[in-house]
């Protein structure tokens, strides 16, 4: 029993990582109507920035608050700078700059920082927390807890701010939005900055567990993506329940399915969610399109 | 004309439920072969969904439709056109970026039976079909004088040069049944004039019946043999355009007091 | 469109090719041999994603399927390679084909990451089986000479080879879109209740297309697996449909051409990126990415026809 | 005076022209309407006042040039286009849509009031404010989106085919509401619009159109009056 | 029309073909002035990481040709990208080999890439020398005479833990993490072989693999310890072994911890998963691992740091990969000189293969380089050291893997 309730936990603990840069993504393709490959590579860039930062001597919580600052700024910048060109183009073009982005950022990294992994700091306590015999890594739960506020906060700016709805509105029906007077443009801009903010969250949230180097969320997009997939792609809660849904189910599956084992996990975790796809073919909180003949 | 005894088409006791809403409440009526049948209410009234179901793109929760005496209700979508049944659609649906005549080709699929391998292989057969289904879409083009926009993409034309279109491909399929989802939209009087006549010959020299969903009384009440009244998914009306016209019911809900004539 | 210059033009490049083994030293040859295997590739992919309209960032599990088809049958039946390509081919159309049969349930972004998964498995599920695919050692195969009273070296030999295979599929795919399943392929895309209301059965070409488009793909890991001679599953990636996708992009969509004009980028453009900056050849690579789709947001073939539209154009009305 | 002045504008869609020279106005206050045949450029001309399309030419609203200015910008001058199919926002909320409608201009007057004002000329919005867009009639989206125009408290509503797609009734319904929004917040329209006979009807200048050119122009009356487009038009 | 213009022309190419040139010759990449050789590493790809041994090779060559070269010959090394996608390597190597005309082949780098250009270059007859990988297959002269490994075999490594583990623990209940793939089964392969199959299957008791692309290891490190191993052994790559030491540490779960040598490196590893938490764990060293602090005043440390300085000031000072280039181009410049001016690629490869007692500066003191011709793999010993808290502390003899 124990066991369990570790393995549940550890896969809570993994899952909150998934889940937030999930929520990275599913916020990008509200706000922009694109999938972003270069999502986990901006956060890297984020969290590489704080780790300057810290390394510069900075305090934990105001390095965080200046990435958080500049990593808008930056996201906003990069969608004016790199994807402005190709507004209007077919989706696939503005993938391929996405694509185009993320080796950029990569090796522009790697080249600055070196492939080197680094430590980076938690700002929560290092010890573990102990219940029973079930122990709860204590910045697990720190960035679980950060994931939730940021989902919180994004659900209300959408939800009861006109930015937000604008923001919404753009990325539904552009043409439209147009004519109520919405710079389309900007609100994408907008929508880069603040995926771009939600990126350094968890990067800074993540660095601490899996070191920082310049590959670091190439792993964890993957999942990610999964969990975007089975929460469902337009839905922000959705999206991090369905990573911590991943986080548990994996540990699960590699624990008490033993002719699976560890080897075929990921197979499996991705066997589930094409399980729940066809089923559902929007993830469980997603929303379907609308069709009208 | 002569209807034979039996319909093309019956719709029976037809019911369709999305979510809370029924969206058809056990709509029933015929139309006898030949016929230029129109079917007309509110926005809302169930029109477009009744089309859905006889073209099997919804599945009706209860009740029959039988085509030619035989029901349709257990074919897939794609099987419907083959039997004989075309169709047209309320908001256009071209494929927009083929051209006018690529469109009308694909109207001559279920007439044609060509496939992945005949195709790759372009066997010498594959190439006489094809050669039949251009000039079938050509002569189609002629008839509804969209020769001269034959070569261009379907998406950048005119509303109503398009909703020709969406005719043209939907008779390829040398339909006994068609159904036609307001093809007045975005047309002037005159206009809307000639496509009445249209229609009547689509009937009498390709010996088609017509189900019509339209909400231009000009073009409704002069060439339908029969109108079928829909309002919140009931049949509140079915009879000769004068007597629909004279339906008190039919005026409160959807003719509106006055003029009923001019729309 | 002119068709004699166009036909004249293809001569000259056929006549280009046929001659080129003669000319250029092996190690070229090699490189071509690989660009017409990634054209093949790409063409499998484009008649999904360019005509189709069907997403699939998982080909490389189709490619992975061929290679280890050839790989496997060489390794451990010894049978001649000639027959493994088919038998590839045929096996990928029918894995595809199964896919394609759940996948018909998503749509757009779904279903790109459905098979996302699916490449993302692949190299896990063939380090599983090591029985029969040697596990993370891989298969380590002999390069196929020519034939026996054929004058050719093995890479001579290959370059036909490949280039052989490459015009055989590219004239099917080409009668393929040009007839009745082409437009229903491509209405299907365009949209898909207006084509079942012309009878096409939606599910049924879906599928189809999707087994097709997994056999060109299979076909070519196949040959790639005779090329380079070794298969191992770090070779197919979730970085291999990535690179597909990009090329299919940076090629054109929905033409023909443009799986060869993307073959050519994503074999040659990563090589100029390290000439040009060993430090960060990534960086150079994305530029080019990015710089491609900028100029060129249809990609090349789409620039191409463009530019030959517009200078039909000019001839047309002096002015 | 003339609200909106359109002189010698021209405008084409990738190599067809579609404008060719066309010059109308647009009173202050009243309601102008174009006809013409399918195909004239009618909904093109309206595309080309709000900045939609490229062109050439002069457009002057309120006084001030206005042709080449983004479509955002005029929107914020005061011109609400509803255009051709609506362009509701279909996964967002009635009321959402309709806070959209304000966005412009925010900070001018009570939200509140005009959405008050907005279901008071349209009832049935009301009574579906928290149902997504996409789940309405044809005819309830066609309200909605003139609905969502007047949120902008404009001094021109050009409004595409409301007819269009809709029963009689209905027709007959959002043209009365269209007077009615005339008359008491002095807004002036632009209508384009295939039912002639209740443009004519609704209309105090008309346009004829015809292949991007104006062929004929004057009051509603003197148009409904005239044989072509009685023959063409009216059928009488 | 078509069909008989493509019959003619592939008639025509037929023709042409029998006119193709034959013939080799052996004496090449070497002029009067340089020499060429070879080298392919991942520069871009998700491998990138290892790029740096490519730079820093070509960095020390630089630091030879300005201090005069080899016999008066200038080193020109010339490095391509390949991704660590074995087509790529196939094809780079093929450019080296036949374009660019390298006399030979040296440490290219990753398994699947190797053993994708295995086959050809003992084709080709090319040297092939101290690929950089920890297979055991490189080290097999009677096939593969041109291929020659360079650092210890991963499976030795193993066989060293598994004797010490049968030594001091023989009640060892084990529990092995390994990374899923060639490197992590050939660890464990080497484990099993040297406890011998009883053994093996008395005392391990968990074996959990992961993935390079898992995020976390945390589940298998809660199974790990769930077990009831008293052994660990960890076959992880830097990132998974700092968190591997963290996690069972913050789990509470202290077994003996055999770290692999893979991942040995104090900044890296060791310091960010915490020095209480690394305590006691033991690996198996044969190289100075840089950021140790007992080599701060190292002669050998000190010279590297100035040629890290010098040469290659981007390289990263605590990245043992810039130790491991430096060293093994030390190894390829021993070669090339013991060459004199027979340059041909037989000579090169017999003088690889007649290494004696060689030992390098950043080597382990005591380690020393022995190759023959029936022996491809240079470096056969290694030391085991714990950590105690500080440094890496050696105890024991030198196990050396040709002995047994």
């Amino acid at each position: 029993m124990d066991i369990l309730i570790q393995q549940v936990v550890s896969g809570l603990a993994t899952g909150g990582i998934y889940g937030s840069v999930a929520l990275a993504l599913v916020m990008i393709y509200e706000a922009t109507d694109i999938v972003n490959f270069a999502q986990g590579q901006m956060a890297v860039v984020s969290t590489y920035i704080a780790w300057s930062l810290l390394n510069a001597g900075a305090p934990y919580w105001a390095a965080f608050l200046a990435t958080l600052a500049i990593s808008f700024v930056g996201g906003l910048l990069l969608e004016r700078i790199v994807i402005r060109p190709v507004e209007g183009a077919p989706v696939l073009t503005v993938v391929i700059v996405c694509i185009g982005l993320l080796v950029i950022l990569n090796s522009v990294l790697g080249w600055i920082y070196s492939y080197i992994q680094k430590p980076f700091p938690s700002p929560f306590p290092d010890r573990p927390i102990r219940i029973g015999n079930v122990y709860f890594g204590a910045h697990d739960v720190g960035a679980l807890a950060i994931t939730v506020l940021v989902l919180v906060a994004l659900y209300a700016f959408f939800r009861f701010t006109t930015l937000g709805l604008a923001m919404r509105a753009a990325a539904q029906n552009p043409a439209s939005s147009r004519l109520c007077g919405i710079r389309v443009g900007w609100m994408l801009a907008i929508g880069w900055g603040l995926a771009s903010l939600i990126g350094a969250v968890a990067g800074m949230m993540v660095a601490p567990i899996v070191t920082l180097d310049p590959n670091m969320m190439a792993g964890i997009l993957i999942y990610a993506f999964a969990s975007a997939t089975l929460g469902g792609f337009t839905s922000p809660g959705g999206a991090v329940l369905g990573g911590l849904i991943v986080g548990v189910i994996e540990n699960l599956v590699g624990t008490y399915v033993h002719f699976i084992g560890t080897e075929l996990k990921l197979t499996v975790a991705l066997a589930v969610i094409l399980i729940v796809l066809l089923v559902r073919p929007s993830g469980l909180f997603g929303r379907a399109a609308v069709h009208r003949v | 004309m002569t209807p034979s005894s039996e319909p093309i088409l019956a719709v029976r006791d037809l019911t369709i439920r999305f979510g809370g809403i029924v969206a058809l409440d056990s709509v029933g009526f015929d139309v006898a072969d030949g016929q230029i049948v129109a079917l007309i209410g509110p926005n809302g009234a169930g029109k477009t969904t009744l089309f859905n179901c006889l073209s099997r793109l919804y599945t009706p929760d209860r009740g029959d439709v039988l085509f030619a005496g035989r029901s349709i209700l257990g074919l897939g979508p794609h099987r419907i056109a083959e039997l004989g049944v075309g169709r047209t659609f309320q908001n256009l649906a071209l494929f927009p970026t083929l051209t006018v005549l690529q469109n009308v080709m694909i109207g001559l699929h279920s007439k044609t039976r060509s496939d992945f391998l005949s195709n790759a292989l372009r066997l010498p057969w594959v190439g006489r079909e094809e050669r039949a289904i251009r000039a079938e879409a050509m002569e189609l083009l002629d008839f509804l004088d969209l020769e001269t926009v034959a070569g261009h993409p379907a998406a950048g034309l005119p509303f109503g040069t398009l909703k020709r279109v969406e005719l043209g491909r939907a008779l390829a399929g040398h339909p006994r049944l068609l159904l036609v989802d307001e093809p007045a939209g975005g047309l002037n009087h005159e206009e809307v004039a000639t496509l009445g006549k249209l229609i009547k010959t689509i009937r009498d020299s390709r010996r088609v019946t017509i189900l019509l969903v339209e909400h231009h009384m000009g073009l409704v009440m002069p060439i339908s043999d029969k109108v079928v009244v829909l309002d919140f998914g009931r049949k509140i009306a079915e009879g000769t355009p004068a007597e629909v016209q004279r339906n008190p019911d039919v005026i409160r809900a959807y003719l509106g007091i006055d003029e009923g004539m001019t729309r | 469109m002119p068709s004699r210059a166009l036909r004249l033009g293809l001569v000259v490049v056929l006549a280009g090719a046929m001659v080129l083994p003669f000319v250029v030293t092996n190690f070229r040859l090699f490189q071509c041999a690989q660009v017409f295997i990634y054209a093949i590739a790409l063409l499998g992919l484009n008649i999904l994603i360019g005509y189709n309209g069907q997403f699939s960032l998982g080909h490389s599990a189709f490619y992975a399927l061929g290679a280890y088809t050839t790989a496997i049958m060489i390794d451990q039946w010894s049978v001649p390679y000639g027959w493994t390509i088919p038998v590839a081919g045929l096996l990928c159309l029918i894995a595809g084909f199964l896919f394609g049969i759940p996948a018909l349930r998503l749509e757009g972004l779904y279903l790109a990451l459905a098979t996302f998964a699916l490449a993302l498995a692949v190299p896990q599920i063939l380090k599983y089986f090591e029985h029969w695919t040697g596990g993370s050692q891989g298969i380590v195969l002999s390069k196929p000479a020519a034939p026996k009273g054929v004058p050719l070296n093995p890479d001579q030999w290959l370059y036909f080879l490949t280039l052989f295979v490459l015009l055989v599929l590219l004239v099917l795919a080409r009668n393929l879109l040009a007839g009745r399943t082409g437009r229903a392929i491509v209405a299907i895309r365009d949209n898909p209740i207006a084509a079942q209301a012309m009878g096409v059965n939606t599910a049924l070409y879906k599928s189809l297309t999707f087994g097709v488009s997994a056999a060109y793909t299979g076909i070519a890991g196949a040959l790639s697996a005779l090329v380079i001679a070794f298969v191992a599953p770090d070779a197919f990636d979730v970085f291999l449909s990535i690179t597909f996708l990009s090329g299919i992009v940076i090629g054109g969509l929905a033409s023909i051409s443009g799986a060869i004009f993307g073959a050519l980028f994503i074999q040659f453009v990563p090589n100029w990126a390290q000439d040009i900056s060993k430090a960060a050849p990534w960086a150079i690579y994305g530029v080019f990415l990015i710089g491609f789709m900028y100029v060129m947001p249809r990609g090349i073939a789409g620039a191409v026809r463009l530019g030959a539209a517009r200078w039909w154009r000019r001839r047309a009305e002096p002015s | 005076m003339a609200l909106l002045e359109v002189r010698d504008l021209e405008a084409q869609y990738g190599w067809t022209k579609v404008l060719h020279g066309l010059s109308f106005a647009v009173e202050e206050g009243g309601i102008t309407t174009i006809l013409g045949a399918n195909g004239a450029g009618k909904t093109t001309t309206l595309r080309a006042v709000c900045g939609m399309v490229k062109t050439r030419g002069e457009v002057r609203f309120d006084g001030r040039a206005i042709a080449g200015r983004a479509t955002e910008d005029l929107v914020r001058l005061g011109i609400a286009h509803v255009p051709e199919g609506r362009g509701t926002f279909v996964n967002l909320t009635v009321e959402e849509n309709l806070r959209l409608g304000a966005y412009a201009r925010a900070g001018r007057g009570s939200l509140a009031d005009d959405l008050q004002a907005a279901y008071r000329y349209f009832p049935v919005l009301a009574e579906r404010k928290r149902q997504l867009a996409g789940t309405l009639s044809g005819g309830e989206q066609q309200m909605l989106a003139v609905a969502r125009g007047l949120m902008l408290r404009p001094k021109l509503l050009l409004l595409d085919e409301p007819s269009l797609g809709l029963a009689p009734l209905v027709v007959r319904e959002i043209f009365r509401i269209v007077r009615t929004i005339n008359q008491e917040q002095r807004v002036s329209v632009l209508l384009v619009e295939q039912n002639a006979a209740m443009a004519l009807r609704l209309a105090d200048r008309a346009y004829l159109m015809e292949t991007g050119r104006m062929v004929m122009s004057g009051s509603a009356s003197e148009l409904r009056e005239h044989d072509t487009v009685r023959r063409a038009y009216l059928g009488y | 029309m078509l069909k008989k213009v493509l019959l003619l022309m592939l008639m025509t190419a037929f023709g042409l073909g029998m006119l193709a040139p034959a013939g080799a010759q052996t004496v090449v990449g070497v002029t009067a002035t340089e020499i060429k050789i070879g080298n392919t590493n991942p520069y871009s790809g998700p491998a990138s990481a290892y790029g740096t041994i490519g730079k820093v090779i070509g960095a020390y060559f630089k630091k030879v040709n300005e201090e005069g070269g080899v016999n008066g010959r200038k080193i020109n090394y010339i490095t391509y990208d390949d991704a660590y996608s074995p087509p790529k390597a196939v094809e780079m190597v093929r450019k080296l080999v036949e374009q660019d005309q390298v006399a030979a082949l040296f440490q290219t780098l990753g398994t699947p890439t190797n053993s994708a250009i295995h086959k050809y270059v003992n084709q080709q007859k090319v040297p092939h020398l101290f690929v950089a990988t920890g297979a055991t297959k490189w080290n097999d002269p009677q096939h593969f005479p041109w291929t020659m490994g360079w650092q210890p075999n991963y499976q030795t490594e193993g066989k060293i833990y598994a004797q010490y583990i049968m030594k001091n623990f023989p009640d060892a209940k084990i529990g092995i993490l390994y990374q899923n793939d060639d490197y992590g089964k050939d660890y464990r392969k080497g484990l099993h072989d040297g406890l011998g199959e009883a053994n093996a299957k008395k005392m391990i008791v968990m074996e959990q693999t992961y993935e390079v692309t898992d995020p976390t290891i945390d589940s298998q490190i809660v199974n790990l310890k769930n077990s009831g191993a008293n052994v660990f052994f960890n076959v992880t790559i830097p990132k998974f072994a700092v968190q591997a030491i963290k996690k069972a540490h913050d789990l509470g779960w202290k077994p003996a911890h055999f770290l692999n040598n893979v991942s040995s490196s104090l900044a890296t590893v060791l310091k960010p998963a915490g020095v209480e938490a690394s305590r006691g764990l033991i690996t198996a060293l044969y190289m100075k691992e840089i950021t140790d602090p007992q080599w701060k005043s190292d002669k050998g440390y000190q010279d590297w740091v100035a040629f890290m300085k010098k040469y290659y000031p981007e390289g990263a000072l605590d990245d043992q990969s810039n130790a491991f280039g430096y060293t093994v181009a030390h190894a390829m410049t021993q070669v090339l000189k013991q060459c004199g001016n027979d340059l041909s690629r037989e000579n090169i490869m017999k003088q690889a293969a007649s290494l004696k007692n060689v030992e390098f500066p950043l080597l382990l003191p005591g380690i020393k380089v022995n190759t023959s011709p029936t022996d491809h793999a240079p470096i056969e010993q290694e030391q085991l050291a714990k950590f105690d808290g500080e440094r890496w502390a050696t105890f024991g003899e030198l196990y050396d893997a040709s002995k047994k």
